[in-house]
């Protein structure tokens, strides 16, 4: 039987777990072979670094572009326009950041600017090593930018005040939860929309809600064939088919019961009522782009870091 | 002054005249008993109570899922692989450092200690720099189709790597207190080098053998920072118990993830009374003796 | 008489077989398993300008993570080495209920996997936690903050105090202490006088190794320690973080300096250790 | 100060290490506790120092209780078998100890401790190395630093185990020497140790021998040697032949020769044994079967100052004499020589442990 | 087995622990190397072993060169002073150990191994204590266990270090003679180390004095004893006094006597010592001031089977006398009055160093 290697992040566990099994049915009735799918599953960096050094990837699904850009920068494994090749900039679904605050909302965090008010405790993960603390980092700079009078320098100021109300920075989404869920850190945890989701449904609904913010950021995780990779194996066939299958109508209906916000437009129509709507700014749009964002934000020396400089 | 003026309890190990005031006593005990009480003790209690908080049933379920269970294999095949090696190694060289001397030697056994000092993270990194796809070895090694790294063998290096000193440690310092001259009786009696180590001092040192190895498999077992870096993290297939009991965690499956955690535990606690067990005998064999 | 003796024939070549293979087994080994993989290190590292090198070993935020790695590590240490001689002492000293179970728990910390460790002890002492909540309107807080950094790293060093100083108490000779008593010294003289400077070495190497394995700590760390840039952040994160962006040379760097400076100081306790033996020497 | 042992005993678990031990100390004087491995001497001495407590009577020191006293209040100077000298301090820190841990009413000044543990390194002979580690110092030297330590709180008892028992046959010789002058010079109440029966009778002023946690004799050492009380402090004490024979109305008989039965008490009939010292034996090339025992000459070897000879008598037992080498020169004995042996000082016990 | 060993010398970094000893131990005879702690005795014994190998020299076995052969291979049976068993097998093992490491073709069956270690433990007399270990044996039995262990591989020269260094100085004696008769039966060429002159004046057939890392003499015990190379082994081998004087003509002036120099060699003239042991010294009451040393009686002590006579003669010089018993008996010596003294056997050494 053919095996395939998913090497993905943090929050897709559920998703992928489901959609494999999927997806193996799906190849046995196209092809008549067994397929199965093993996955890896860590922060989204991390993920992408075992790919460069040699961790055999058939597809990557990675919480931003900025990573499999590195697969094809660093290692070559990954040819420049990747994210050409699929549909809709090779994301098959998206989301975006929302809040997780404790039941009844006691702090009353109604948006963003809620979040850097004096005494309220905030838990991201760190933007260095998680892709999704950076989607909440520009989220929440993007918001920053979009109030009235709103540039460059109050957005760094605003971010800054934000990080100074963060008490534990874990290195990934996943620890990140688990400190606001398990531990009673924090008062509010920014977070992907299908973690919170997810983090509602698992650890109960009675102690959590779900805050929409006004505005947020379209996260568009994508996903990508390793080329060297599924040559050397001989699974390109199977691992493209792999690929294609999450923008099927059952691929699209795995990602929205998992509260990925599906691309196709009839899946995405089924399961609207699940999503709320909101304002929703792009990275390319705000940021220029995942490099450059990557290089003025997260790079060391990177406002990131400024933020953390000492002021004495 | 005398010790038999107070009650059973915190007795004085030898009697004489030379025991703290009671109070002293007292205070010493209790502190030790808090102490490792609070360091120790109420860990394994948190442990297992978080392990077995959804009952039998759930508990015995987390232990039998798949990759459960192929992470305990992992963990075993890495134990078994990297135990004896380290015990080999530990033997081969605690006898060249201890019943010799030669210049640079206090330089070799400092290098044997090395590991120790490395950061498990460091450790992990070294083999990735050595045998990644980015490293010294790793594009010829995937031309010859050769894994390593992300794979079982990069997983046992490190962790050989990282309990490389455990076994020697243990003996240079037994066998150097132990001197030369039973081997050397057994010389003049016409023992040959093989059967004179295997007959005169292995049997001297197997105390202390056992547990370097003890140390060393629950080392191996348990490393986690050095076996992050170079395992892949592919579920069912480069997942070590550790790592097992880390993604169950960001799994939010809690009490599976302390299940598994505790399988780890009571082979700790198997390997400390054993160990405990073959200290009390090896007491009761010096008494016997005495 | 005898002792020394002894001691002066095992030194010497002597004429016991096997010294050439095993000692060239040894070094291979050591060569294959050790040197070589850490040689990588420098010859990494050393892909970087100098100027390079200073900032990636020398930014703020590495600078305050090498405080708190070393300043925790040297607090826990500090921490172990009082406990642990309080614990050795009773256990070796005193006969009570439980004696043989502590003693025989005191290896859990090499024996339980350093993850499992923080993950526990982040539950423990997080303010919703056993401790935590008993600690937190005390105003102690621990989990996520440098002081859990410290209690990890005490938890994780606690065994190698203790099972230095033990022996060197149970083979302690008890006659010093009643030359001792006999000459008029009190109890709080002849601890302080006699019994803790013999111990002194002992204790020493138990610091040295529980501070080197304190320093290089990460599994158990990264679970309670709240990972703040200049606050909590621990070298060993650093160098994993600086892996996830990419900056392969940038880490090595950092564990470079890491594994020089911890080197170093291992280098200065032991010439401590040494002068604190001198009386030993022939 | 004098010690007085009143009925001591003391048990280890279930073994009787002292069993009912009486025993006097007169102030001054140099008393050598003498007995084989085990009999329990270091426990007694470790008694007196207050190191060990009593199961059952009374340790007086100068006629006071000594258990109202722990060690440190005792006034006893212990030396330790092994020196127990503080590895970490140099020989003058050693010595310095005692005094330096007085309470601070009675500690002395610097100066004074100075010239107080220099006075005494003169004594021990070692002045030039009050700077050296224990470690760097001969097991004599290390005997004599752990004397001075003792000395220098100015003990009112000296107690010392085995002192020489881990050093060369010479240097041992030599310090016992020292000992018994440096006794003679400071006068102080010392009760040591050994398992050496020539230490004992060389250097003490009395002996007391111990068997199996029992004081088998006590006396000067001409009376325990001359006159010792059983068969084993006549074994004991030095090298000693055996006959066997019978007493019939106090007249022994011994291979053939009849002797009158003087050392034996009262008229006790029947088989019996004697002893004698092997240099209480005359030999001659002529005699009567019955005042002397034929014996044949097996041996002769000289040995430093006297001369050993190894004779085998008529019914097969062998026994030794002990010649001055005056008295084997004038003889010139030859091996295989029969010859005749007269035992002075026979002393008889009947089943062994009777006089 | 004979040995020799030509012009041997060993250094331990810059130390010469043995410097060009050169000796010779024909077929079947007991010697004894003595000498004071650090003289080189346990490497001289270690080499000839093949436990350490030689800087300069030969070591020849049989006339065969030693160096050819390793440890096991050269027929050495080694008792070490701290006796060396194997802790973790019984006596029974520890004896059968040599025998049953033998290669196949050679080791005997089982029950011929079975058969010999008994015959060995009888000869120890230790067959019901074959399955003890040795921690649970006292020193003297330890150290005839180790003697049947090298035993039993039927080694053709026999080696003990200090065998009987540990040991009291009563269980000493006795295991002193059972060694001499052992070699007596067994006769296999044997070299023990001592630092006790009275174990290898009694035990020895031939006695090689040591000290730093050279032989000072070599001889039969008298030989050494009455006739000692120079002041070091004078000394070492028995108590000795020393009179202060000088040479003259062949007529030695000490103390006021006036002695034939006859022990000097030539004519030396000049300050001399002369060297007298203890016994060779007689005392009278009656004496000229020329041919006896006039002296003062400052102690008489009964010691064992001698009597020693402390003397301070007109110069100052403290000297002793051992009497015979007898002897003393007869003089019935008070302390303080006034006795002569007249050496025997004086030899003289002028500097210190030549005869
Ligand atoms: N602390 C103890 N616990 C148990 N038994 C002991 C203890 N101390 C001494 N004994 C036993 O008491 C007996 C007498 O011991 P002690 O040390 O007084 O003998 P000793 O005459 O000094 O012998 P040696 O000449 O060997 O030193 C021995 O059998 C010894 O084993
Ligand atoms: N392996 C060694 N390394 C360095 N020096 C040594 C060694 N072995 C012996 N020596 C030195 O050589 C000298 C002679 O030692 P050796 O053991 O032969 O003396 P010994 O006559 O047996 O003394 P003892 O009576 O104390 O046993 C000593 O000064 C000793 O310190
Ligand atoms: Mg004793
Ligand atoms: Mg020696
Ligand atoms: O898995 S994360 O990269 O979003 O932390």
């Amino acid at each position: 039987a053919t095996e395939l290697l998913n090497v993905s992040y943090d929050p897709t566990r559920e998703l992928y777990q489901d959609f494999n099994k999927s997806f193996a049915r799906h190849w046995k009735q196209k092809s008549g072979q067994d397929v199965t799918v093993k996955q890896s599953h860590g922060g989204s960096g991390k993920q992408a670094r075992a790919v460069i050094d040699g961790l055999d990837a058939d597809v990557v699904t990675l919480a931003l572009a900025y990573d499999v850009d590195e697969i094809h920068n660093k290692a070559k494994l990954i040819p420049k326009d990747w994210q050409k090749r699929l549909p809709k900039n090779s994301s098959p679904y998206s989301s975006t950041i929302v809040f997780l605050v404790r039941k009844g909302n006691p702090k009353q965090i109604r948006d963003w600017n809620d979040l850097v008010r004096p005494g309220i405790s905030v838990i991201t993960p760190n933007p260095k090593t998680s892709g999704g603390a950076r989607w909440n980092y520009l989220a929440a700079w993007a918001y920053a930018l979009k109030q009235k009078g709103g540039n460059e320098a109050s957005a760094r100021e605003f971010v800054g005040k934000l990080f100074r109300n963060v008490p534990v920075l874990d290195s990934g989404a996943r620890g990140a939860t688990t400190t606001f869920v398990q531990r009673g850190q924090g008062d509010v945890l920014i977070a992907w929309e299908n973690e919170a989701f997810l983090a509602v449904n698992e650890l109960g609904k009675d102690r959590f809600e779900i805050v929409v913010p006004s505005l947020s950021i379209l996260a568009e995780p994508p996903v990508a064939l390793v080329d060297k990779v599924v040559d050397r194996k001989g699974t390109r066939v199977v691992a493209q088919e792999y690929l294609k299958y999450l923008y099927s109508q059952e691929g699209q209906e795995i990602a929205a019961q998992n509260y990925y916000r599906p691309s196709d437009r009839k899946v995405a129509a089924k399961y609207a009522k699940l999503f709320p709507k909101l304002r929703l700014v792009t990275v390319d749009q705000t940021f220029g782009g995942w490099t450059r964002a990557q290089k003025t934000h997260f790079a060391d020396g990177g406002t990131f870091d400024q933020i953390y400089r000492p002021s004495r | 002054m005398n010790s038999s003026h107070y009650p059973g309890v915190f007795r004085v190990q030898k009697a004489g005249a030379l025991a703290e005031p009671f109070p002293v006593r007292l205070l010493l005990v209790g502190g030790t008993v808090l102490f490792l009480t609070l360091f120790l003790l109420l860990p394994l209690g948190a442990l297992f109570s978080e392990a077995l908080s959804k009952g039998w049933q759930e508990y015995r379920a987390a232990l039998l899922e798949p990759d459960a269970l192929s992470a305990m294999r992992l963990t075993l095949v890495t134990a078994v692989i990297c135990v004896p090696f380290n015990l080999f190694f530990g033997i081969v060289a605690s006898w060249c450092t201890a019943k010799f001397t030669f210049p640079g030697k206090s330089l070799l056994v400092t290098l044997i200690d090395l590991p120790f000092s490395v950061s498990p993270v460091v450790s992990g990194l070294v083999y990735v720099l050595v045998f990644g796809l980015q490293g010294w070895l790793g594009p010829w090694l995937q031309a010859h189709d050769i894994k390593i790294i992300f794979a079982v063998p990069g997983i046992v290096l490190a962790t050989v790597f990282v309990t490389f000193p455990f076994v020697a440690r243990e003996l240079i310092p037994l066998m150097e207190a132990q001197g030369r001259e039973e081997e050397e009786a057994a010389l003049t009696l016409g023992a040959g080098g093989l059967q004179t180590f295997l007959r005169v001092t292995l049997p001297n040192v197997k105390w202390g053998l056992l547990y370097g190895v003890i140390l060393c498999n629950a080392r191996a077992m348990g490393e986690f920072g050095a076996v992050s870096v170079v395992s892949g993290h592919v579920r069912g297939a480069t997942n070590t118990v550790p790592l097992q009991v880390e993604i169950l965690y960001n799994e939010y499956n809690f009490v599976a993830a302390f299940a598994v955690a505790s399988v780890l535990a009571l082979l700790a606690l198997v390997s400390l009374a054993l160990k405990t067990f073959t200290e009390w005998k090896m007491r009761q064999l010096q008494k016997a003796g005495a | 008489m005898a002792r020394s003796l002894k001691k002066s024939h095992a030194a010497g070549w002597g004429n016991l077989p096997g010294f050439a293979p095993t000692m060239g087994y040894t070094l291979l080994c050591l060569l294959v398993v050790v040197l070589v993989p850490l040689s990588t290190l420098f010859f990494k590292a050393a892909t970087l300008s100098w100027d390079e090198f200073v900032g990636a070993v020398a930014a703020p935020r590495v600078l305050a993570s090498y405080r708190v790695t070393f300043g925790a590590a040297l607090l826990a240490a500090l921490t172990n080495a009082f406990f642990g001689v309080i614990v050795a002492w009773t256990l070796v000293r005193y006969r009570f209920p439980g004696r043989r179970i502590l003693d025989a728990l005191v290896d859990l910390p090499f024996a339980l996997p350093t993850a499992v460790a923080g993950i526990t002890l982040a539950g423990i002492f997080a303010s919703n936690g056993l401790l935590g909540k008993v600690l937190e309107p005390l105003g102690v807080k621990v989990a996520f903050t440098p002081v859990g950094i410290w209690l990890a790293m005490v938890f994780i060093g606690l065994p190698f105090v203790v099972r230095t100083v033990q022996p060197v108490l149970e083979e302690f000779d008890r006659e010093v202490e009643e030359a001792a008593a006999c000459l008029g010294g009190n109890r709080w003289q002849i601890c302080t006088r006699v019994v803790f400077p013999l111990m002194f070495p002992a204790v020493l190497t138990g610091f040295t190794l529980a501070f080197a394995r304190a320093v290089g700590e990460y599994g158990s760390i990264v679970f309670i320690a709240g990972n703040m840039p200049m606050v909590s952040e621990i070298t060993p994160l650093l160098i994993i973080t600086k892996l996830e962006q990419y900056d392969y040379a940038g880490a090595t760097a950092v564990a470079v300096v890491m594994l020089l400076v911890s080197f170093m100081l291992l280098l200065v306790l032991n010439l401590l250790q040494k002068w604190s033996r001198r009386y030993a020497e022939q | 100060m004098s010690i007085e042992i009143e009925n001591v005993s003391k048990r280890f678990g279930a073994f009787a290490a002292l069993d009912d031990v009486s025993l006097s100390v007169p102030s001054g004087e140099l008393v050598a506790l003498l007995g084989p491995s085990g009999s329990g001497k270091t426990t007694l001495l470790r008694i007196i120092a207050g190191l060990e407590s009593v199961d059952e009577g009374k340790v007086l020191l100068n006629g006071e209780d000594a258990s109202l006293h722990d060690p440190r209040h005792r006034k006893v100077g212990f030396v330790f078998q092994h020196y127990a000298l503080f590895r970490h301090m140099n020989v003058f820190d050693n010595v310095a100890f005692g005094l330096s841990v007085k309470p601070k009413r009675t500690r002395p000044g610097k100066e004074v401790i100075r010239s107080k543990v220099f006075e005494l390194l003169k004594l021990i002979q070692m002045e030039h190395l009050w700077d050296r580690y224990p470690s760097q110092l001969s097991g004599g030297q290390r005997q004599r630093v752990a004397l001075a330590r003792a000395l220098a709180v100015e003990p009112q008892v000296l107690l010392l185990d085995e002192p020489f028992g881990a050093l060369d046959a010479k240097v041992r010789q030599e310090l016992r020497r020292w000992l018994r002058q440096l006794h003679d010079e400071i006068h102080v109440t010392s009760v040591f140790v050994t398992h050496d029966q020539e230490e004992a009778l060389e250097v003490a002023d009395r002996i007391v021998v111990m068997n199996r946690g029992k004081v088998e004799q006590e006396g000067t050492p001409s009376e325990v040697y001359d006159h010792p009380a059983n068969p084993f402090v006549f074994d004991f004490l030095g090298k000693v032949n055996l006959f066997h024979g019978r007493i019939d109305n106090g007249v022994a008989q011994l291979g053939g020769v009849r002797l009158p039965a003087s050392g034996s008490s009262s008229g006790t009939d029947g088989p019996a044994v004697g002893y004698v010292r092997s240099h209480d034996i005359d030999i001659s090339r002529h005699g009567s079967g019955s005042d002397a025992i034929a014996a044949q000459v097996r041996g002769v070897l000289r040995v430093g100052p006297l001369v050993r000879v190894d004779l085998l008598h008529a019914g097969g037992e062998q026994f030794e004499v002990d010649l001055s080498r005056d008295a084997a020169d004038r003889l010139a004995l030859q091996v295989g020589e029969q010859v005749f042996a007269r035992p002075r000082n026979v002393r008889f016990f009947v089943n062994d442990y009777q006089i």
